[in-house]
């Protein structure tokens, strides 16, 4: 009865063979997109390891102000304390268990638990206990002891708020590094910093979180296929459909993107005011790769599941270019199926009318009805479901793209950290993806 | 509803039946063509709120915030060969219930409340999705012809729970 | 439905339309004045049964089984801040269709059938119930309004299927 | 629907409210007297095809291809005390929205669209199915009385997601 | 590859660490709320080990009556046959397999099996083979071996008719055991014995069994805040919230439950006759209690998930509370789900309108639609909601209540078996459960 | 802590025991209806080891043409290319995994993969990589290695293409063996072969594919009962409602079925030029059982899942008989569920008429709204559900019919290959499915 079945120990063998393969090969094993152990493995290994994105500080602009978000299935309310200092709260009541905070957004000073009505302060501290010495005889229970649990570890970096399970983890400006350089770019463009508008779109895709984060890391590839439409329709103003093949893709420590060129001097047409104060801000490198290179970053990923994207396209029939940034989390919520997260970002002083436009920009294009996000959606939740069954798990992937014959930049001309290459129809990037995501797995 | 006449109410009706079937039978260019030229489409972002902070519906962001120019737009972008999304399409029906009819801001205008229910499948697994919603629309007659002036899209879900608003409600 | 006129049918579906419109936007106490004094509103419990033995509701033990005085105690409890099972409120849509209107036994009644389907969301996960049932009512006309005298809900479920009845149907 | 008159569509929504009465409380008997005895009823098989195939709709196959023949010889069967699938019984509510009536081919005939949602559930399990379609009628006017001499239903899933149509849509 | 993971060790390793911390520390791990690891225990090691409540005698009154039922994913036809005897059959065909009974509820002298028509007595005999001749030789199938299988153990108290799957088990008498005494105050305040009123209501609830079993083991404390509403509005006719505070809860054998005071000579509202025959029908210790004390049961749990409500609430706006006795089946259908059965029992030869003022009282305030109801459902499903994650593995709920200070009752002040708490705001009650749970999992 | 659970092991054990209870005393574990261990052992040891049906040739008759269609969760394209012949291909882009072909039937002489542009010949040949040379270096890629990839073993049968995912398993011909001779009634009454009427109906049904698969191998000892309705309506014209009772059963190799007997001369109500090209088409010891014997099968099933019914019933009140082949496939897509895809198939050079009365007869019968399907999925749907608890786990069912008094008819009165059985009220055929389920699940 040795060769009794045993799942989990299949998974495993399967896993370190797919790994194997994927470094020494460079093909990847199709069904990682969708198998409830490896699943469970990825949950354990590298969602309740990894640092996570919960909001952003303009979502809690005010004292007492709050959000409830969530790791994978773990519930957290993020607030601000009266002293306007963020705390990460793990929304489930010390006494017996209830979710503390039920709605998505508001502000209190307090949370009252409903079952038998212990208070907590939005710090987390333990407040108030109904009948206290009563129940717990003359002293009282200890409160300093049974306030609300903080997330092991959290963190802000420009403005986000990340919260991390594993009390091991890095600081999360180490867990950043060298992706910090790239993400400047994105949220630095006014001294003033960045702020949500409005609050989230979230929509439920059945469809694995890797296939949009890899697609985040570095898939310039899809774009003159997958979002034919946009570019015939005039969505994306571009002379060709290889409108991508020439930007630039990025490693940098275990995050990725990529860079896309804009016409000189237009600035994905950035309202003046931004471009001043991009220039201004950024420090001489990053100005150079503008001022002489013409590129901007278009997409960066933070592992695992934390995308952005910078872009400047077409809202109305004849319309004009107008540039977004738009933030995603890919969360997960089961096998082959996630919730997906997406943000619109704009500069705090931005014109007012900018920003309008801006965020009609990005819902047009991008988040639930997006003209590009329902396509790659399609792909996305179609992998996803072909990759199932028995084949996918002897059906391999194709991740040579550029292997044989791109090279990095030499550092003479590149001036940022980490691996820069001088293609965005390249793997390079989701080879990173990957080698990161087997490291976390099979650690 | 009985504010208005069962005239106008037959006649909104008609007109919100037409403008449905033209929906499932997925004839977006004639869809347009009910719209003013200043039509106003939205679909704000929902989130859920404690009782008395309101109903959830966020000012700044919207799942749809639409001008008959954007409109056209993503109409254009699914009469392309490349529409990948809704192709093959979805099969949507749209379940429209509840229409009340009320006399509108404007002396040719009419305020219409409706609940819609949306059904939509695509490929061949079983699946299937269910958006639920009131849609809070104004008509204006223009020459002899109702057209929607302004469509309020009210979601019943914080989260939607489709994998794409490649649809129209 | 032919038995009573276009006119009757009118004034009951402008009826039931304001009734769910009030329900679904959260309006109880308005609800509640849609009711005559000696209104009975139930919702019997049902069994699943052979085809010979009938449609299986329960005589004796009803979901419902109200009073104008137990319903307003209800909504009484509704409105406290500490009614938790709808704090942060469920968020319903009632889609009444299939109405008939037939005279009542009483010379100032009408009988009305309804089908209706209730979706239900609350919080932000993705999931939603769904309860479909057929509603039996009585109108009165007291001194010139229609007022519910009478309402029996025909769940066309065994098990029910949401979390509780903190709704009304 | 502005084709017909509102009397007509009156009519019209009375007989499909009945049917569905009919249908819902059991009466396959009295149901079948709403057809004409040329009745043609029929539910193609549909497949998912790309955009520029087609609905998908498959000429030699359905679901069901019925004469008024055949549909006594199904009521018949359901009466018998055999017809286990049916006993104990499904629970349906067929909810029949968006009815459109415009003028048939023929002098005495009207041609009417409606979107059904038939809710099913059996047995005491939570579980319950949905079936979305547009039915397309024709009906004729058989001294003085509507009947039913067409049917076609166009469901919106390319698999059918109930156990079995043991149910009539 | 020792690490490898192995989610059925890490389960039961997790078990036993929490075992260790509840009954060392007084501490329990959330997870136990929302693991499908640990349901699949629970099914094995406590559902097919205990007594499950099927039926009340009064739901079957009639030769031929029967219901079906189940515990957790298994049927039975309770079934009356015509000498009057009780059955309680595994609902399978002993063929094919087919379900015999598909009703729930129903009268036949005999059950036919719609796939090849083999029918059985409503006793479980065998009755008929067609073709049985043919089909099995001349001498037929032995029909005396091939009836409806009975289960494994089956057996009534009070009328309530219960069933176990495990052959082992002790007889239903020793089972109930002790609570057997305080059972008596709920249905046997008249010699007439209870019945049930019409049939009981049945719903799903998202939330884990567990919850609601402990909460009706003791919980007295959640009163004062998940059901204010009642109390100001006045369902719940009572001076101050903590009505509650000063109850006795009680540990009777594996089972448990609590009283609670009321306003002398009033008997919650019981009627004369009613007041009466209980005095008269309860022995002496008991009437003890309810004439010198003042104080009845009101919760009580026979482990694992069968718990008794007899509590005296307003159904009418400006009414007078009524008394009501509902009993209730938390039965489990998958991790963290539920498919809560409440019946509503009334004394058999109670007056007519009082039957009928009970049940509304009881309708209005438990079951379906209940405004007590209502909370606890909000409380147990979020609990079951937030115990999904990661965080909840980690996380210790706090059953400390009373432990410092509260001292059981000595026998010389409480003429009831078990122990008793002079208070009910304690966990002495809960921590039984939790300690019988363990047991009953690790064994 | 050796007792530690292991579901998997005791999954095993469980078969192990199983399969010795069938073999050694023809009792049948119920649970194996309903167990998602056992499911998943299914699809691991019998459908990705056997032959699957997939498409008819007449569904895909010209050049272009394909459908898709499955193996539980595996998608394949079945196209026609250019030159006539079929391929089989697993319908996974190469490159990154989506699903080449996203609708059911078409025709094309090329697919595009959505995601990034590759093109694949409908032979599955890689045919175009966008910027190839860019991508992959000037070599480009190596396009003969990279085309879609084909089922592991595919194969036609008359008409009907089958396909494998075991490279070693058998070729098709000896898989289907023996019962090629029985199949030859069923698909040979015309020289010009079948062709498949529209399109398959599919539909889903709660129920476990082995109670369909046995019932078509043997069962027809149900149709006296289950069918009654059908009977006492005149749906089925006979005299008697054991009409079944005295037909033939077969087991071929793996496989089995069963032969009922027409009224002499009535052929089933074929029409003429069927039944002279029948008598013509088949071989002398076929044609010796129709017009010696007068019998005809009626089911037949190959294993695992694929079921052939040729029947002759009528559709109109008061109408007559007409035969029908149908043929269906009863695929898994989780533990208890299954969807159902159910052809009509009629001789090609039928009269006209004759199809569309036998595709009448056919969908009145069975199929989505058939009046025998409708009853037969009651019982299988019924049976799967009792089957998912415990009490399954220990519940046998039974399997003797026939064991003790019939025997074999011996080769001199049986010209088929395999072994017939004088009576189609036995199990003999459902025990062959039954050994054959445990070998394949125990290899
Ligand atoms: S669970 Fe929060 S107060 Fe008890
Ligand atoms: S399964 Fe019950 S008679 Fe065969
Ligand atoms: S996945 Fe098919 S072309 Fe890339
Ligand atoms: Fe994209
Ligand atoms: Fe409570
Ligand atoms: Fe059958």
């Amino acid at each position: 009865m040795l060769d009794q079945p045993n799942q989990e120990r299949e998974t495993y063998e399967e896993l370190w063979e797919a790994r194997r393969a994927f470094e020494e090969e460079s093909k990847l094993l199709a069904k990682v997109f969708n198998d409830p152990g490896i699943f469970d493995l990825e949950v354990k290994k590298i969602f309740a390891k990894s640092w996570a994105f919960l909001a952003h500080e303009s979502e809690i602009p005010n004292p007492g102000d709050y959000v409830v978000r969530r790791i994978v299935n773990d519930s957290f309310i993020v607030s601000r304390d009266e002293h306007g200092e963020i705390h990460v709260l793990f929304n489930m009541c010390r006494h017996r268990g209830m979710q503390v905070c039920r709605s998505d957004v508001g502000n209190a000073s307090h949370f009252r638990c409903p079952y038998h009505g212990w208070t907590y302060k939005n710090t987390g501290k333990l407040n108030g206990v109904p009948f206290n010495k009563e129940i717990f005889g003359p002293g009282g229970i200890n409160k300093e002891e049974w306030g609300l649990t903080p997330a092991p570890k959290s963190g802000i970096y420009e403005g986000m708020i990340f919260a991390c399970m594993d009390p091991q983890a890095p600081s999360l400006e180490d867990y950043i590094g060298e992706a910090g350089w790239y993400l400047d770019f994105l949220l630095k463009k006014s001294p003033a910093g960045m702020e949500v508008v409005g609050a989230p779109q979230r929509w439920v895709l059945p469809a694995d979180w890797k296939l949009s984060s890899e697609n985040f890391f570095g898939d310039g590839y899809h774009t003159q296929s997958t979002h034919m439409s946009t570019i015939s329709t005039g969505i994306m103003r571009v002379k060709k459909v290889s409108y991508l093949k020439d930007g630039v893709q990025i490693r940098a420590g275990i995050h990725g993107g990529g860079f896309m060129a804009f016409k000189p001097g237009t600035y994905l047409n950035y309202p003046r005011s931004i471009v001043e104060s991009m220039l201004d801000n950024l420090n001489s490198d990053q100005v150079g790769l503008i001022e002489e290179h013409s590129i901007l970053p278009l997409n960066f990923t933070i592992f695992p599941n934390l995308s952005f994207l910078n872009s400047s396209l077409v809202a109305e029939q004849g319309g004009r270019s107008v540039p977004f940034l738009s933030m995603r989390l890919w969360q997960p919520i089961g096998p082959g199926k996630m919730e997906i997260w997406s943000w619109c970002l704009v500069e705090k002083d931005a014109p007012e009318e900018f920003k309008k436009a801006s965020s009609k920009a990005y819902l047009s294009t991008f988040g639930t009805s997006g003209t590009f996000e329902q396509d790659d959606a399609e792909n996305w939740r179609n992998v996803t479901k072909v990759a199932a069954g028995e084949m996918a798990g002897r059906h391999y992937l194709n991740y040579r793209m550029g292997l044989d014959h791109v090279r990095p930049l030499p550092d003479s001309e590149w001036p940022g950290p980490g691996t820069a290459y001088p293609k965005m129809y390249v793997d390079f990037a989701q080879r990173l993806f990957w080698s990161t995501y087997f490291d976390h797995l099979l650690k | 509803m009985l504010e208005t006449s069962v005239a106008t109410y037959w006649e909104i009706y008609s007109f919100l039946m037409r403008e449905a079937e033209l929906l499932d039978e997925g004839h977006h260019r004639e869809w347009l063509d009910l719209f003013t030229d200043d039509v106003v489409y939205r679909m704000p972002v929902r989130q859920t709120r404690e009782k008395g902070a309101g109903d959830g519906f966020v000012k700044d962001m919207s799942h749809f915030e639409e001008t008959r120019g954007s409109l056209e737009l993503r109409v254009s972008r699914l009469e392309t060969e490349y529409a990948w999304a809704e192709d093959p399409p979805s099969r949507t029906r749209h379940f429209v219930t509840n229409i009340r009819v009320a006399p509108g801001e404007e002396e040719d205008e009419v305020s219409v409340k409706s609940n819609l229910l949306l059904y939509r499948s695509q490929g061949s697994d079983p699946h299937y999705d269910l958006l639920s919603a009131e849609r809070r629309d104004v008509l204006r007659r223009e020459d002899g012809q109702w057209k929607l002036r302004r469509r309020e899209i009210l979601l019943d879900h914080a989260v939607v729970t489709t994998h794409n608003l490649a649809v129209f409600l």
